[in-house]
C-alpha cells in the first residue's frame, strides 16, 4: 500500500471525484496557474494540467465569489470544492456561507440542494492573528454545515469523498501543520503519512475513532491536538496511566455515542482543542456530556484549549497559547490523580 | 407611450402578467391588513414593467435570483399564484412549504431560486449559476434582480466582477427606483448605477424601467450576449415603488410630488394605453383583468383552505442528506 | 422616575453620550434620513435633527464599510456607535469584526485602541432564515470583544454608557421583540418599561443579576428568554416550584461567580437561549459549570435552545423552533423533580 | 530617468529611504534563511519607489494602512529599523511587542498603523481614519496601500465608496505589481485598476510606480485634494516585485524575461542615475548607503541582543480595557 501525505492524500482524493464525476470541479485562489502554488498548501498542484483551466478555476481574491459562486453551481447541479486560502478568511465569505449555503436548502422548504465542498487550512504557525485561527467551532455552530477535520492522510481522503458526494454544505478543516509527511518537530516529529488503499473508499460521517485505548481518562482531539494527545497519552502510558483518545473526525454530525461509551468506561474526560477556549466545539462537546453523561462522570470535565486571545506572533507567545504536549500531560496527570 | 418593435401578442401577455402581479401585491396588502399574511412585506407597486419585462427574456429553464421585494419576480417567471399566497399565509402547500416566507419566495422549477433578502447577496451565487452552466455547456442563462441600494455591497463587486472576467452568462438587473429603504440614492452612491459596468468591462445600458418593451428589448440584447458566450451585461431599470418600503412605512422621507410624479408613469397604463392605441379591444383587456381577479380569488381560496406544517416539520430539510458509502 | 421603553432607553443612552463626549457619533444604514426610520426599529430617530448629519452619518448599504469604517474612526480617536439592521448582517461584515476590530489592539501590542459600539438586534419575529438569527454566541466565542445582552431598558441605557466610554469594542445585542413598551404577547405581555433615574449611570459589565430568588433550580437566561424564564417561573411557583433566574447581562465579561454562587444553592442549572442549541453561548456557560461548579450540581446540565435548523418563516415552525414559556416549565419541572 | 520638478535634497531623502528598505529588506532574507527571522515574510524589493513616493507626501501625523507586505510602508512612514527589526526576531523591543510579526508591522507613534493582513483589508479601515478627521476638523490624510490583487474585494468596494460618497481625505494607492500570489493580473480583474475609479466619481490616476518623483508628485496632488475637502482620488502606481511573493517562493510561474526586464527598471538604480545626472556626488550617495548598512547592523545588533517576550505577555493586550464606572 502506497503511502501519502494529507496533501497529496486530499489530492488524490479530488483527483479521483474529478474524474469520476464530471460535475466536481475545484475553485479558488492560486490554484491551477501554471508553475503555480497549486494552492496556498500545494494540495491542487497538478490538477489543473490534467482537468484543464474549466475544471480548476482560478478566482481572484474575492472570498465571497467565491463561496458565492461555489453556492450557485452546486444549486445548479454542480460539485463544487471551493477553498479559502486560511481558514481566517473564511470570516471574509461569513455571509455566504452562514446566510446563504447553510440555509437555501432550508428556505426553499428542501427543493433546492447545495452539494458543496468547502476547505480550509487551520492552525497557528507564527504568521500572527490573521492567519491562525481554528474556527471549527464558529461553523458547528451553523445548521445546514456538515464539518470534518480530518487529522490524518486516510481520513482525509475518506472524508472529502464523502463531503464531496454528500447533498448538502461540507466544510472541511485541515491542519498547516499536517499536511506534510510529517518527522518535524512541531507535529510531535511523527510520520503523518497513511497507507491508502488501491481502492476507493469513503468514510462516513459521525463516526469517531477510538485512536488510543485506555480506561483513566477520555480525551476528545482533532486535527493537531489529537496527534498531541496521542503523545502525551505514549509518555503517561510510561507512567502507568492509560488514556483513551477519541477523534470525532467529523464535528458536524458528531459521534455522541463513541464519546459516551468511553466516558462511561473513564469517568473523565478531557477535551483537548486548538482554537480559543470560550465557545469553541469544546463547549459544545463538554455541554453534551454534562446533560447526557453526567451519570458517567465522576470528576469535572476539562478542556484544554488556547487561551482566550487572538493568536500571538512571537514562537514564545504562540507556543504559550496553543496547547503544547506537556501541559495535556500536566492536565491529564492531574485529572487521573484526582488533583483537579 | 413604450418603445416600438414588441410583438403585440407579447405585450398583451407582458400586460397580463403586469396586472398579475399588481391585483396580487394588492391583495396582499389588504391580506397583511386582516392579518392574515404575516411577517413583513415588502411589496412591488410600480415596478412590474422590470419583472415583466427581464422574464419575458427569458426562457423556462433560465434561472433568475430575487431579493427581499421577490413578488413581482416570481410572478412574471411562473411561480403559481397558489403557491405564493400559501406560503405568505404560511400554509405547508406554500411555494417553500412556509419555510421560506415573503423575502425567500421562490419555485426552483420555473427558474425562480428561493429569494435572497441579504441586499446584493444574489449577485455572487447568480456567478456561480452561470459558472455552472457555462461549465455544462448550457446555453442556459441566469438574470440577477437587485435594488439601487445592493451596489455599494461587497457582493455586488465581487460576484460581477467574477461573472465579467470569466464572461459568465448573466444578466445584472438593477432596479433602480432611487431609494434604499429610506435612504435617496444621491447619499450613498456618487455616479449613476449603470457607469460601473465599465469597472468590469462590461455593458452598462438604462433602461426606463416602467417601459416594460424597453427592459424587454434591452434584456433581449443582454441574454443574447450571454447565450454568445460573451459576458455578463449590467441594466440600469429606472423606476420607483409606488408603495412604502415594507409594511407599515408611510415613505414620508419622499417628496409628496415625486411620488405623485412617478404614479403618473404608472407602468401599467402605460402600456394600457400604448395597447389601446396599437389597436387592442378595451375587452380583451378587461378579459385579462377579470382573468387575473379569478386567478387571485382562487389563490387566496387555495391558500385559506391549506393546513399550516406541523411543528415538527420544523425539523425536515436543514441538510441536503448525506451519503451512505 | 421617568419609565422608558429599550428602544428609548438607547435612544437616550446615545444622546446623553453624545452631549457628554463630541467623540462619539453614530454610524448606520437609514440612521438619520429625515422623515426616516431612525434605523430599523427607530432607535436613532430624532437624533439627526439635534446633532446633524455628521455626527449620524447615513451610509450605503455596505456593513463592511460601517463595521470597517467605525474601527477606523476609533483607532484615532473618535468613539463611533455603529450598527447594522438585524444582528444577521454582522456576518456581511464579520471580516471587520472578527479579524480587524477584535485583533488590532493585540496585533500592536496594545499600542492601538478601538474603542467602539456595535449595536445588533437579534431574534426571531416571523422574518425567516436571514432575519432572525441570534449570534451572540459567535461573538462571544472572540477574544477582543466584549459582549453585553441588556434585557430591560434600565440596562439598555447602562451598558451601553458603559460600552461607550469602554476602551475597546463592545457588541451590543437587542432582542427586536424587547423594543417596545411592552404588553404584547409575544413578550409574555409584560411591561417592558423600566424606571430610568434622572441622573447618569453606568453599568458594569460582569455582573450578572438575580431576577429572581428560588432555590430548587438556577435558570440562566438572556434577552427574550430571560423575561420568558421569569414567565415560566412565576407559574412554576403556584406549584410550590422555586426558581432562581439569573441574568448574566454580560456574555464577556461573564459574572461566573454569581451563577456558581446560585448553582451551589440549587444544585440545579438550565441554561435558555434563543440561539440554536449547538455551541450556542450556552455550552459555554454549561462546560464552565461542568468543570468549575461540577462538585456543586446534583443533576445534568440542561440547556434549552432553539432547534439546530435555521430559522423557519411560519409562525407554527417558528413558535416550535424557539423556546416557549411551556417549554421552559415543562423542562424545569422535570428537573427540579429529578425526572430527566 | 525620473520625472522632474523634484526638489533635489527631498530626492536624495527618498534615494536615502529606498536604500533603506533595500538593504533593510535584503538583509531580513538572508536572516530568514539563517532562521532567526520566523514565521513569513512578504518583500518589497522592486517597489521601494512607491511607499518612499507616497510618505514623502505625507506629514508626520498623516496615517498609513499597510498590508501582508508592510516592510518597505513603515519605514518609508519611518518606523525606526530596530523596532522592526525587533518584531521579526520576536523579541520584546520590537514594534508590536512580537505580537504583530511581519504582516502587522506598525508603529501609530508616526502613523502607521499596524499592517492588515487580510488583502483590501485596510480600506474600510482608511475610509474610517478620514471620517475621523473629517469629524475632528482637522487637515490629516491616510495614504491606504494595497495591491492589484485588493481591488477584486468586497472590501475595496465598499470602502472606496463610502470615502468617495463622504469625500473623505483617503488616498487610496494601489501597487498594481501585476501579480497577487502567483496569479496574473489579467486573469482577475478585466480593467485597469485605475478605471475603476470612475465608478465611485473620483479621479483615478496611472503612475508609473518605478519612478519616484512621479509617485510623490501624484501623492501630493492627490493630497492637497483630500485636504481641501474634495474627497480621494486613486492613484495607481504600475510596479513588480522583483523577489518572490513571500519566503520560498522562486516565481517560476513568472516569465523570465518579465523579471528582467523589470530588474532593469529598478527604482533605485534609476534614482541613483538620475541624481548623479543632476549633479550629486558619488561620494554623498556612496555615504548614503555605508549610513543604512551601519543602521542596519545597529537595528540587527538590537534584535539580536533584545529579549523574548515573557510566555505570559500573550495575555496582554486583548481588550482595550474598560472603564470602571
Ligand atoms: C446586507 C443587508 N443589509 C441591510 C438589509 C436591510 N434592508 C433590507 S431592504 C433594504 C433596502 C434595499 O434597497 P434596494 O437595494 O434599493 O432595494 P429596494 O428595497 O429599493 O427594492 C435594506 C437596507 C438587508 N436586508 N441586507
Ligand atoms: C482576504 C485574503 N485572501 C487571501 C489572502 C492570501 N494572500 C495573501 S497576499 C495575496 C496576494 C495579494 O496580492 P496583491 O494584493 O496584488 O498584493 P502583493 O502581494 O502583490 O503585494 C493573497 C492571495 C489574504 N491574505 N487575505
Ligand atoms: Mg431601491
Ligand atoms: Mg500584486
Amino acid at each position: 500500500m502506497k503511502r501519502l501525505s494529507i496533501a497529496e492524500a486530499l489530492r488524490e482524493a479530488m483527483r479521483e471525484e474529478m474524474l469520476r464525476d464530471e460535475r466536481v470541479f475545484l475553485i479558488g485562489e492560486d490554484i491551477g496557474i501554471p508553475q503555480g502554488f497549486g494552492g496556498a498548501f500545494t494540495v491542487t498542484l497538478g490538477l489543473s494540467d490534467e482537468f484543464g483551466h474549466e475544471r480548476v478555476v482560478d478566482t481572484p481574491i474575492s472570498e465571497k465569489a467565491i463561496v458565492g459562486a461555489a453556492v450557485g453551481a452546486a444549486m445548479m447541479g454542480m460539485r463544487p470544492i471551493a477553498d479559502v486560502q486560511y481558514s481566517d478568511f473564511l470570516f471574509c465569505a461569513a455571509d455566504e456561507i452562514i446566510n446563504q449555503a447553510a440555509k437555501m436548502t432550508y428556505m426553499s422548504g428542501g427543493t433546492v440542494k447545495v452539494p458543496m465542498v468547502l476547505r480550509a487550512p487551520v492552525g497557528a504557525t507564527n504568521r500572527g492573528a490573521q492567519h491562525a485561527q481554528s474556527p471549527e467551532g464558529f461553523f458547528m455552530h451553523v445548521p445546514g454545515w456538515k464539518v470534518a477535520v480530518p487529522a490524518t492522510a486516510y481520513d482525509a481522503k475518506g472524508l472529502l469523498k464523502t463531503a464531496v458526494r454528500d447533498e448538502g454544505p461540507v466544510l472541511i478543516f485541515e491542519h498547516k501543520r499536517l499536511y506534510g509527511k510529517g518527522g518535524r518537530k512541531e507535529a510531535g516529529g511523527l510520520d503523518l503519512t497513511s497507507g491508502i488503499p488501491d481502492e476507493d473508499y469513503c468514510i462516513p460521517f459521525g463516526q469517531a475513532v477510538v485512536r488510543r485505548e485506555g480506561a483513566d481518562l477520555t480525551i476528545v482531539a482533532t486535527l493537531l491536538m489529537m496527534h498531541r494527545s496521542l503523545a502525551a497519552a505514549d509518555l503517561l502510558a510510561q507512567e502507568g496511566i492509560n488514556i483513551e483518545v477519541i477523534d470525532p473526525r467529523t464535528l458536524v454530525p458528531f459521534d455522541n455515542e463513541t464519546m459516551l461509551a468511553s466516558v462511561a468506561k473513564t469517568g473523565k474526560l478531557l477535551i483537548v482543542e486548538e482554537d480559543n477556549l470560550t465557545g469553541g466545539w469544546g463547549a459544545e462537546v463538554a455541554a453534551r456530556v454534562a446533560d447526557s453523561g453526567f451519570d458517567l462522570l465522576d470528576a469535572p470535565i476539562k478542556r484544554l484549549a488556547s487561551y482566550d486571545v487572538p493568536m500571538p506572533f512571537a514562537p514564545v507567545l504562540e507556543n504559550f497559547v496553543v496547547p503544547s504536549v506537556d501541559r495535556i500531560i500536566e492536565l491529564a496527570r492531574a485529572m487521573v490523580k484526582g488533583k483537579v | 407611450m413604450i418603445s416600438p418593435s414588441t410583438p403585440p401578442g407579447l405585450l398583451l401577455r407582458m400586460y397580463r402578467d403586469m396586472i398579475r402581479i399588481r391585483k396580487f401585491e394588492e391583495k396582499v396588502y389588504l391580506l397583511f391588513l386582516e392579518g392574515k399574511v404575516l411577517g413583513t412585506i415588502h411589496q412591488y407597486q410600480g415596478q412590474e414593467a422590470v419583472a415583466v419585462g427581464v422574464c419575458s427574456a427569458l426562457r423556462r429553464n433560465d434561472c433568475i435570483t430575487s431579493t427581499h421585494r421577490p413578488h413581482g419576480h416570481c410572478i412574471a417567471k411562473g411561480v403559481p399564484l397558489d403557491s405564493m399566497m400559501a406560503e405568505l399565509f404560511a400554509k405547508s402547500t406554500g411555494c417553500c412549504k412556509a419555510k421560506g416566507g415573503s423575502m425567500h419566495m421562490g419555485d426552483i422549477s420555473v427558474g425562480a431560486v428561493p429569494a435572497i433578502a441579504i441586499v446584493a447577496g444574489g449577485v455572487t451565487l447568480a456567478a456561480g449559476m452561470g459558472l455552472a452552466y457555462k461549465l455544462q455547456r448550457s446555453d442556459r442563462v441566469v438574470a440577477c434582480f437587485f435594488g439601487d441600494g445592493a451596489v455599494n455591497e461587497g457582493a455586488f463587486h465581487e460576484g460581477a466582477n467574477l461573472a465579467a472576467i470569466k464572461k459568465l452568462p448573466v444578466v445584472f438587473i438593477c432596479e433602480n427606483n432611487f431609494y434604499a429603504a429610506s435612504t435617496p440614492m444621491q447619499l450613498t452612491t456618487p455616479v449613476g448605477i449603470a457607469e460601473r459596468a465599465a469597472a468590469y468591462g462590461i455593458p452598462g445600458v438604462v433602461v426606463d424601467g416602467n417601459d416594460v418593451a424597453a427592459v424587454y428589448q434591452a434584456t433581449v440584447t443582454a441574454v443574447a450576449r450571454a447565450r454568445r458566450g460573451e459576458g455578463p451585461t449590467l441594466i440600469e431599470c429606472q423606476t420607483y415603488r409606488t408603495v412604502g418600503h415594507s409594511r407599515g412605512d408611510a415613505g414620508t422621507y419622499r417628496p409628496k410630488e415625486e411620488v405623485e410624479l412617478w404614479k403618473q408613469r404608472d407602468p401599467i397604463e402605460r402600456l394600457r394605453r400604448s395597447l389601446i392605441a396599437d389597436g387592442a379591444a378595451e375587452n380583451e383587456i378587461a378579459a385579462i383583468e377579470a382573468e387575473a381577479d379569478r386567478e387571485i380569488e382562487t389563490a387566496v381560496a387555495f391558500a385559506e383552505s391549506s393546513l399550516p406544517p406541523q411543528p415538527e416539520d420544523a425539523l425536515l430539510h436543514v441538510y441536503g442528506e448525506g451519503v451512505t458509502p
